[in-house]
C-alpha cells in the first residue's frame, strides 16, 4: 500500500444537516469512503438513507435547498472542495467530476436541442469555437452509442425516449472527460431492456476512459452487477461497506440480507417476496440506539441502547452491528 | 358555531397566518374595517350627509378629525360611512361574480356539451374591454350601488367561470367523485355536496382577490362619473369629488385615498396568504394581483 | 403554422359575429339621443327628430344592425355623429397615443416588473425578496388616477422635470421628443401590471427552479447568473409570455383612467367622451376593434407559446 | 396613393427629429379647453366652446364692443328705412376670404338665408323677415313684415348666430352642421386641421385686412401675433390648472371657484373673470306633471330656496357670485329688479304653508341633475336639502348630460331640471322666452308680453316691457334663477394683451407671447 498519490475522491467523517426553522436535523452522520480511479463504488440503500444528498453533496448542488454541511470533508484528489470557493469548484464541477440524475425526462431542459445543451458545457469548460464543439458533440453522441448522431443532434429532449435521453444525459456528463462520474439512480426510470444497455454502456465508457464512478441506486442486484465496492446506508450511515464479492459471500449486516431478500428472481412469484418489515423511522423520529433496531429481529436491548460501532471485519470489510450476521458460505 | 368549531377555526387561522406578521396586520386592518362598517352610527360625530357651507374646506383639526370638504361636510364621518360602501361593493361584486361565474364554471365543467357553449360565450365575454364594457353598462344601467355592484361582478364573473371550470375539470376525473357517481348520486349532489366543498378554499382566495380589485374597479368608475350616485359617501366618490382640491384642501385626497391604499392592500396581502394555504393543486389557477 | 393561423383565424368569425352583435346591442340600449346632444341645448323636438331621421337613427334596431354589420363587413364603420369623420380615421387619430402609450407601458412593465421578478425569485425568501413582493402588492393597490394625480403634482408642476399631460404626435413639432409626454402616463400603467409581472415572474421562476433540468445546468458547472437567466427565466417566460401578451390587450382600454387624468387623446377617452356624446358609431367601432385585437393576441399569444416551447405543436 | 395616417405617423417621425421647424417661430398659443366642440359651424351650434374657437375665423355683421352694444364688423353700415320695416346694410369692401375670394353681398344672403332656415336663433328674427335680396356688391336690404327691435343684436351675437360663410359653402347646406373642410371664413384666423381628440388648430390667415378704429370688446383693429392657436381638449379639470402650472398650456379656461384665490396669489398664473355672467336654472314642467299650471305650488318651491348657500357651496369665493334675481347683471342696460323679491326667500315655514293652499300632498316631485357640470349637482344637492326642510318630497335623478337632455324633451319623465344659461346681450335669446324649449312655457301672458316685446323697436319700451316679463317670470315661475357665476379662465403671465376680463369668449388677437 504506498500513499505516495491520493485517492481519486475522499469522503471523511461527511455530516450533513436540514436546517428547519432555527434547528438542525442530521441527515447524513459521520460518513467515510474512498474511490480510485478506475474504481466503482456503488452505494445502496432505501429512499430517504441520504445516499443521494450525499452525492449532490459531493457535487456542489446543495446550494438552494436546506441541506447544509456541518462537518468533514470531501477530498477530490487531495483537494478539500468544501474549502474551494466557488469559482474555482465550478471549474471541477461538469468538468473533472459530472453527474447523471435519475429522471432523463425532466434532467434536460424541455426548451434547447440536445446538442446545443452538450455545447453549452462544452464551451463553459474549455475554449473553443461553436463548430469545434459542435463537433466534439457528435463525437460524444457517437460515444455514447446514439444511433446517426449528426441527425438527433438537433433534436429536442421530447423528441427522444428515455434511454436515449439517458444517453445524451452520459454524453454532456463526458464533455470534459471526468475523471469521477456520480450516476445517482441512472437506471430506475428505465425499462429493464434499456436498464441493461445504459449500465453497459456506463462500464464500457469506464473501461475506455478509466473513470472512477459511484453508482446510487436502491436496487442491490444492479449495484450487484457493476460494482467493485458497495456501501451500503441506512439513516444517514454506512452500515456495511465491502468490496462486492466479499459482501454477497460474507453478508453480515441484518439490513444487507434484507436488501438482498428483496430482490426479485426471474422465476419468482412476486406474492411472496419478502420485504422488510416496518418502515424507515422519519427524520424528525427520534430513535436512540442502533437505527435499524425498530424493524431489526436481531434486536436485543443493547440495540436499543447503545448506536454501534463501526467493526472491521477484516478485507476492507466492515459494518455497524451489535449482533452481526456469521459469515455463511 | 361549537366551541369545537371556534377552536377549530382559530387553529386553521392560526396556521394561515403564522410567521406572516404583514398579512396579519392586514386581517387587523379588515376587522377594523368591518367594525366601522357596522357600527359607523355610532362612531361618527356628524351626519355624513349634512352640509354646512359655513365650515367649508376646513382643515384637519379637533373639531373634525379629517378636515370638510366643499360641502361642509365632515370627511371622518364620511370615511366612517364609506368603510361601508367598500363592504357592500366588495361583497356584493363578490358574491354576484362567485354566484353567476362560479355556478357557469362547474356546470360547464361537469355537463360536457353545454359547457362547451357556455364556455363559448364566456370567451366572447372575456375578448371584451373590461372597463369599456363597465362604462358601457353603467351608462346603460343608470348610477346606482345595486347596478355598480352588478357590474363589476359580471366583469368578474368571466374569470371566476374560467377559473371554476378548470377546477371542476380537474376533481371530476378523481376517484372520489366517480364513486359518488356509481353509488348513485344525482347531478345536483354530486356538484353540490361532493366537488363543490373541495371548491370552497379556492374559492375564499379568488373572492379575496375579487374583495380588493372591486374596490379599485368601483373607484375608477366613480372617477370616470359612472360609479356610485355621488351622494353615497364612498371612498372612491370622495376622492373624485376632490380631485381638484389636491392641493387647495389635501386632506381631501390623503385621507380617503390611504383608505383605499391601506385595505386593497390588506385584502391582497390575506388573499396571498390564503393561497399559499390552499391544496397545491389549485395554487396556479388563481392569479390574484 | 401559417395553415393554424388561418384555421385560427377563421374560427374567430363566429365568435366575432357573436361579439359584434353584443357591441351593438349594448351600445343601442344606452339611453339619450345623438341628435339632441349634437344640436345643443337650444334645440327643438322638430329639429332633434328632423335630425334623428338624417341620421337613419330612427330605423327599427335590427335593420340598424344588419346595416351596420354589412358596413363593416366591408371595412367601413360608418361615419362619427359628433365629428362628421369617418369612424376608421377617427380611431386611427387615437390610435397613435394609445399604442405608443401601451407600448410604454410594456417597456416600463418589463425594466421594472423582470429584474424585480428574477432578483426577487433568485433571493427567495430573503428582505429582498419580501421587499420586492409587498412593493410590488402596495403598488398594485393604489388607485391609478391618484397615483396619477400626485405624479403630475410633483414631477410637473413642482420639479417641472415632465410635461403634465396631453400628447402631441411624434408627427408634431419637436418629434419622438414627444414620447417624453409619455414618460408619466406610461409609469402610471404600468405601476399595477408591472406587480402583476413581478409575481408571475417571481412564481414561474420559483416553479422552474425546483425542477430537474436546472440541477443538470448547475452539475454542468454554469455560474449562477447563466443559470437563471438562460435555464431559469428562458423557460419561465413560456408562463409569462401569456401574461405579457393580455397585459397588452388590457392595457388599450384599462389606459382610460390614465388617459383621462393625463389629458392624452387615446382610445381610451375617446370612447368616454364618446359615451357622454353618444357617438354610437365611435363606441362601437372602438370596441369592437379592441375586440378583434384581444382575439388576435390570443392567436399570437398560441404562437408564441409554440415559439419559446418547442414541447408544444400548433394543430 | 394616399398614405393612411399611422403610415404617415410613423414616417413623419422618422424626420421631425432632424427637421427643424420654423413654423411656429412667432409661437403657438395652447389653450385648454373643457372639451371638443360637437362643430365649429355657428349658424347651427350654440356651444360656447365652439364660439370661442370659431370667432376667430368666423365673422358676422356686427359684433359687441366693450359695453356689449352692437358696432359694425363686416357690415360698414346701415340704415333703416320704412319705419323700421327696411334695413339697409353696406357691407365693407376690402373683406377676403380665407380661399382668396372676395365677399360680396351674394355671400351675405346666402348666409343669412341659411342661418334664417335653419339656425339655432336665426328663426326669432327670420319669422318676420320677408326677404333677404342683394341690392349691390356690396349692399344688402332686408325687409320685416313688421319692426323687430333686436336685430342688431342678435347679428351681433356670433354663438348661433348669422356668420358669413362664402355662398359656394352655404348654398347647398341644410340643418347638418358643415363639415370642417368647408370651414371658410373673413377670420384673422383659418382653419388649420381638427384632430379628433387631439386638437383644433387655426392658423394666422396673411391677408386678413382689420377692420379699422382701436380695439374695444370684439370690436376694432384684429391683430392675429400667434402664428396659430391650438385648441387642446382637456376634460379634467385638475389636469387643466396643473398643465398651466406646469407650462404646458398658456391658458385654461373654467377654472373652479374655490381655486381662484390660490391662483390668484400665484405669480405665474393670470386669472380672469369673465364680464358676461352665466347663470345656473331649474326649469320646471308647465306640460306635464304636479307643477303643470300649478303656479301657486311652483311660487311654493320658490319660496323654500335660498340661493345664497348654494352659491357659497357650487362657486366658492364671494368675488365669483351674485345673488341677483335680475336675468342680466348689474350695469347691463336689460338690468331690472321686478319680481326680484322674490328671487330668494329661503323661508321654509311659508313654502310649507304656500304648497298646503296650493294642494300639495307629499307626492314625489322629480329633479334631474346632471354630474356634468359640478355647479349644476353641488347646488342641487343643496336646493334639495332646502326644499326637504320645507316638506317637499324631492326624488333627485343624477344623470350624465346626454341622459338628461334626452330625458327632459318627453313631459312625463320630470318635473323639475338643472341647466344653466350663458350671458346674451338680448333677453329675447334667453331659453325660457322659446316657447319650444323644455319647460315649454306658453301661458297666454307671456304670448302677448313676448309679441309686443319683439315688435318694439324703441330701446325704452323695451326695456320696460322686459322688466313686465321677468315679473311674470317670478310670478309663474316656469323657471328658477339661481344667480349669477362668474366663471373665470387662468392664463400664462406670459401672455400680453388679454384684459382684465373676458367680454364674452375669450379671445387672442390682439395678445402676445
Amino acid at each position: 500500500m504506498t500513499q505516495s498519490k491520493p485517492p481519486l475522491l475522499d469522503v471523511r467523517g461527511l455530516s450533513l444537516s436540514i436546517a428547519t426553522g432555527g434547528s438542525l436535523m442530521p441527515v447524513v452522520r459521520d460518513l467515510s469512503f474512498s474511490l480510485n480511479a478506475s474504481e466503482t463504488l456503488g452505494i445502496v440503500g432505501e429512499s430517504g438513507c441520504g445516499k443521494s444528498l450525499t452525492s449532490l453533496a459531493i457535487m456542489g448542488l446543495l446550494e438552494g435547498t436546506p441541506v447544509r454541511v456541518t462537518g468533514g470533508e470531501i477530498l477530490f484528489e487531495g483537494r478539500d472542495l468544501l474549502t474551494l470557493p466557488a469559482r474555482e469548484r465550478r471549474r471541477i464541477m461538469g468538468n473533472e467530476m459530472s453527474m447523471i440524475f435519475q429522471e432523463p425526462m425532466t434532467s434536460l431542459n424541455p426548451v434547447y436541442r440536445i446538442g446545443d445543451q452538450i455545447v453549452e458545457t462544452i464551451r463553459e469548460h474549455q475554449p473553443m469555437s461553436k463548430t469545434a464543439a459542435r463537433a466534439r458533440a457528435v463525437e460524444l453522441l457517437r460515444m455514447v452509442r446514439i444511433p446517426d448522431p449528426q441527425g438527433r443532434i438537433d433534436s429536442y429532449p421530447h423528441q427522444l425516449s428515455g434511454g436515449m435521453r439517458q444517453r445524451v444525459m452520459i454524453a454532456m456528463a463526458l464533455a470534459g472527460s471526468p475523471r469521477l462520474l456520480i450516476a445517482d439512480e441512472p437506471t430506475t426510470a428505465l425499462d429493464v431492456t434499456v436498464q441493461a444497455q445504459i449500465l453497459k454502456l456506463i462500464a464500457d465508457l469506464q473501461s475506455e476512459t478509466g473513470m472512477g464512478i459511484i453508482l446510487i441506486s436502491h436496487d442491490l442486484g444492479v449495484i450487484a452487477e457493476t460494482c467493485d465496492r458497495i456501501a451500503v446506508m441506512y439513516r444517514g450511515r454506512v452500515v456495511e461497506s465491502a468490496q462486492t464479492r466479499d459482501l454477497f459471500a460474507r453478508m453480515r449486516h441484518p439490513y444487507t440480507r434484507g436488501l438482498l431478500d428483496s430482490i426479485p428472481e426471474p422465476d419468482e412469484d412476486v406474492e411472496r417476496l419478502p420485504t422488510i418489515p416496518g418502515r424507515v423511522p422519519g427524520l424528525d423520529e427520534r430513535v436512540d440506539g442502533c437505527a435499524f433496531h425498530p424493524r431489526c429481529a436481531r434486536a436485543s436491548d443493547i440495540c436499543r441502547e447503545q448506536d454501534p460501532a463501526e467493526t472491521a471485519f477484516g478485507g476492507g470489510h466492515a459494518g455497524r452491528c451489535h449482533h452481526p450476521l456469521e459469515p455463511d458460505a | 358555531m361549537t366551541p369545537n368549531a371556534t377552536v377549530q377555526w382559530f387553529a386553521t387561522g392560526r396556521r394561515i397566518f403564522r410567521g406572516r406578521w404583514l398579512a396579519t396586520l392586514g386581517l387587523a386592518w379588515l376587522v377594523l374595517v368591518v367594525l366601522a362598517a357596522v357600527f359607523a352610527p355610532l362612531i361618527v360625530p356628524y351626519d355624513p350627509l349634512e352640509i354646512d357651507p359655513v365650515a367649508r374646506l376646513t382643515e384637519p383639526g379637533a373639531a373634525h378629525f379629517f378636515g370638510t370638504d366643499h360641502f361642509g361636510r365632515d370627511t371622518f364621518s364620511r370615511s366612517i360611512y364609506g368603510a361601508r360602501m367598500a363592504i357592500v361593493i366588495g361583497l356584493g361584486s363578490v358574491v354576484v361574480a362567485l354566484l353567476v361565474g362560479g355556478l357557469t364554471g362547474m356546470i360547464s365543467a361537469y355537463f360536457t356539451r353545454l359547457g362547451a357553449f357556455l364556455m363559448r360565450v364566456v370567451d366572447v365575454l372575456m375578448a371584451f374591454p373590461a372597463l369599456l364594457l363597465a362604462l358601457v353598462l353603467m351608462t346603460i344601467l343608470e348610477r346606482s350601488v345595486m347596478n355598480t355592484v352588478l357590474v363589476i361582478g359580471i366583469v368578474y364573473a368571466t374569470t371566476t367561470a374560467r377559473i371554476l371550470f378548470g377546477m371542476t375539470l380537474k376533481l371530476k376525473n378523481e376517484v372520489f367523485i366517480d364513486a359518488a357517481v356509481c353509488s348513485g348520486a344525482g347531478h345536483a349532489s354530486v356538484l353540490f355536496r361532493h366537488i363543490l366543498p373541495n371548491l370552497i378554499s379556492p374559492l375564499l382566495v379568488q373572492a379575496s382577490f375579487i374583495f380588493a380589485f372591486a374596490q379599485l374597479q368601483a373607484a375608477a368608475l366613480d372617477f370616470l362619473g359612472l360609479g356610485l350616485p355621488p351622494e353615497v359617501p364612498s371612498w372612491g366618490n370622495m376622492l373624485s369629488e376632490s380631485r381638484i382640491y389636491v392641493t387647495r384642501a389635501p386632506w381631501l385626497l390623503l385621507f380617503p385615498g390611504a383608505l383605499i391604499i391601506l385595505s386593497v392592500f390588506s385584502m391582497n396581502l390575506v388573499g396571498d396568504a390564503l393561497r399559499d394555504s390552499i391544496d397545491p393543486r389549485f395554487k396556479n389557477d388563481i392569479k390574484g394581483v | 403554422m401559417l395553415g393554424y393561423a388561418t384555421r385560427r383565424l377563421l374560427a374567430l368569425i363566429p365568435t366575432l359575429l357573436a361579439a359584434s352583435l353584443l357591441v351593438f346591442l349594448f351600445v343601442h340600449l344606452i339611453p339619450g339621443d345623438p341628435a339632441a346632444v349634437l344640436l345643443g341645448d337650444t334645440a327643438t323636438p322638430e329639429e332633434v327628430e328632423a335630425l334623428t331621421r338624417e341620421m337613419g337613427l330612427d330605423a327599427p334596431v335590427y335593420l340598424q344592425y344588419l346595416y351596420w354589420l354589412g358596413n363593416v363587413l366591408q371595412g367601413d364603420l360608418g361615419t362619427s355623429i359628433f365629428f362628421g369623420a369617418p369612424v376608421l380615421s377617427v380611431i386611427a387619430d387615437g390610435a397613435e397615443t394609445s399604442i405608443l402609450l401601451a407600448v410604454m407601458t410594456m417597456v416600463w412593465i418589463v425594466i421594472l416588473g423582470v429584474p424585480i421578478g428574477v432578483v426577487s425569485a433568485t433571493r427567495h425568501g430573503t428582505w429582498v425578496d419580501q421587499l420586492a413582493s409587498g412593493g410590488a402588492m402596495l403598488f398594485a393597490s393604489v388607485p391609478t388616477f391618484w397615483l396619477g394625480l400626485y405624479l403630475i403634482l410633483i414631477f410637473s408642476v413642482s420639479l417641472g422635470w415632465l410635461p403634465s399631460s396631453g400628447y402631441p404626435s411624434i408627427s408634431d413639432d419637436g418629434g419622438l421628443a414627444n414620447l417624453r409626454y409619455l414618460l408619466l402616463p406610461s409609469f402610471t400603467l404600468a405601476a399595477p401590471n408591472a406587480a402583476l409581472i413581478i409575481r408571475l415572474v417571481r412564481a414561474s421562476m420559483l416553479d422552474v427552479q425546483r425542477e430537474d433540468h436546472v440541477r443538470t445546468a448547475r452539475a454542468k458547472g454554469l455560474a449562477p447568473w447563466k443559470v437563471a437567466t438562460k435555464h431559469v427565466f428562458r423557460n419561465a417566460l413560456i408562463a409569462v409570455a401569456a401574461a405579457f401578451g393580455f397585459t397588452f390587450a388590457a392595457l388599450i382600454s384599462e389606459a382610460v383612467v390614465t388617459e383621462t387624468v393625463f389629458s392624452l387623446p387615446g382610445i381610451g377617452r375617446l370612447v368616454v367622451q364618446s359615451i357622454l356624446r353618444r357617438d354610437y358609431p365611435v363606441i362601437q367601432g372602438v370596441i369592437l376593434i379592441i375586440v378583434v385585437l384581444y382575439m388576435v393576441i390570443n392567436l399570437l399569444v398560441d404562437l408564441a407559446y409554440a415559439w419559446l416551447d418547442p414541447r408544444v405543436s400548433l394543430k | 396613393m394616399k398614405l393612411n395616417r399611422p403610415l404617415k405617423t410613423i414616417l413623419a417621425a422618422a424626420f421631425a427629429a432632424s427637421m427643424a421647424s420654423t413654423a411656429y417661430a412667432g409661437g403657438t398659443l395652447r389653450y385648454a379647453t373643457v372639451g371638443e366642440p360637437p362643430s365649429l359651424d355657428q349658424h347651427v351650434v350654440t356651444s360656447d366652446l365652439a364660439t370661442t374657437i370659431a370667432h376667430h375665423m368666423f365673422e358676422g355683421l356686427y359684433t359687441f364692443d366693450a359695453s356689449n352694444a352692437p358696432q359694425p364688423l363686416l357690415a360698414e353700415s346701415d340704415r333703416l328705412e320704412d319705419d323700421g320695416k327696411t334695413i339697409v346694410i353696406t357691407l365693407r369692401k376690402d373683406v377676403t376670404f380665407h380661399d382668396g375670394t372676395d365677399m360680396t353681398s351674394a355671400d351675405v344672403v346666402a348666409s343669412l338665408k341659411r342661418w334664417g332656415a335653419h339656425g339655432s336663433r336665426g328663426s326669432l328674427l327670420f319669422s318676420n323677415v320677408e326677404s333677404v335680396e342683394a341690392t349691390g356688391d356690396h349692399e344688402v336690404t332686408i325687409r320685416l313684415s313688421k319692426p323687430f327691435g333686436p336685430w342688431k343684436n342678435l347679428m351681433a351675437f356670433i354663438n348661433g348666430g348669422p356668420a358669413i360663410y362664402p355662398a359656394s359653402v352655404v348654398a347647398d347646406a341644410g340643418k347638418a352642421p358643415i363639415s370642417p373642410e368647408n370651414y371658410i371664413g373673413t377670420g384673422p384666423y383659418k382653419f388649420g386641421e381638427w384632430q379628433a381628440n387631439r386638437h383644433v388648430e387655426l392658423v394666422r390667415f396673411d391677408d386678413y385686412d382689420s377692420p379699422s378704429g382701436a380695439a374695444d370688446g370684439y370690436a376694432g383693429e384684429r391683430k392675429a401675433n400667434f402664428d396659430a392657436l391650438r385648441f387642446i381638449p382637456v376634460p379634467d379639470v385638475g389636469t387643466r390648472v396643473s398643465g398651466l402650472q406646469a407650462g404646458d398650456y398658456d391658458y385654461a379656461e373654467s377654472i373652479p371657484g374655490d381655486l381662484f384665490a390660490d391662483l390668484d396669489a400665484n405669480p405665474q398664473v393670470t386669472t380672469i373673470v369673465n364680464g358676461g355672467p352665466l347663470f345656473g336654472l331649474v326649469f320646471m314642467n308647465s306640460k306635464d306633471g304636479p307643477l303643470k299650471e300649478n303656479f301657486a305650488l311652483r311660487r311654493a318651491i320658490q319660496t323654500a330656496i335660498d340661493k345664497v348657500p348654494a352659491l357659497q357651496v357650487a362657486i366658492g369665493p364671494d368675488k365669483l357670485w351674485r345673488a341677483n334675481g335680475s336675468f342680466l347683471p348689474k350695469g347691463n342696460v336689460w338690468y331690472t329688479e321686478a319680481g326680484a323679491e322674490n328671487f330668494s326667500r329661503g323661508d321654509a315655514d311659508t313654502a310649507r304653508s304656500l304648497a298646503k293652499e296650493a294642494g300639495y300632498d307629499g307626492e314625489p316631485i322629480k329633479f334631474m341633475v346632471s354630474t356634468n357640470y359640478p355647479f349644476h349637482y353641488d347646488t342641487a344637492i343643496v336646493y334639495t336639502k332646502q326644499l326637504a326642510q320645507a316638506g317637499f318630497n324631492i326624488d333627485l335623478q343624477v344623470y350624465d348630460w346626454a341622459t338628461l337632455i334626452k330625458k327632459r324633451a318627453e313631459p312625463d319623465q320630470w318635473d323639475l331640471f338643472f341647466t344653466h344659461h350663458g350671458f346674451v346681450p338680448d333677453p329675447i335669446l334667453i331659453s325660457v322666452m322659446n316657447d319650444n324649449y323644455p319647460g315649454w312655457w306658453t301661458t297666454p301672458e307671456k304670448a302677448a308680453l313676448k309679441a309686443k316685446f319683439t315688435e318694439s323697436a324703441d330701446p325704452a319700451e323695451r326695456q320696460k316691457l322686459w322688466g313686465e316679463i321677468q315679473s311674470l317670470i317670478y310670478q309663474q315661475v316656469p323657471t328658477m334663477k339661481t344667480g349669477d357665476v362668474y366663471t373665470y379662465n387662468i392664463a400664462s403671465t406670459k401672455l400680453s394683451g388679454l384684459g382684465e376680463a373676458t367680454l364674452i369668449w375669450p379671445h387672442f388677437w390682439n395678445v402676445d407671447k
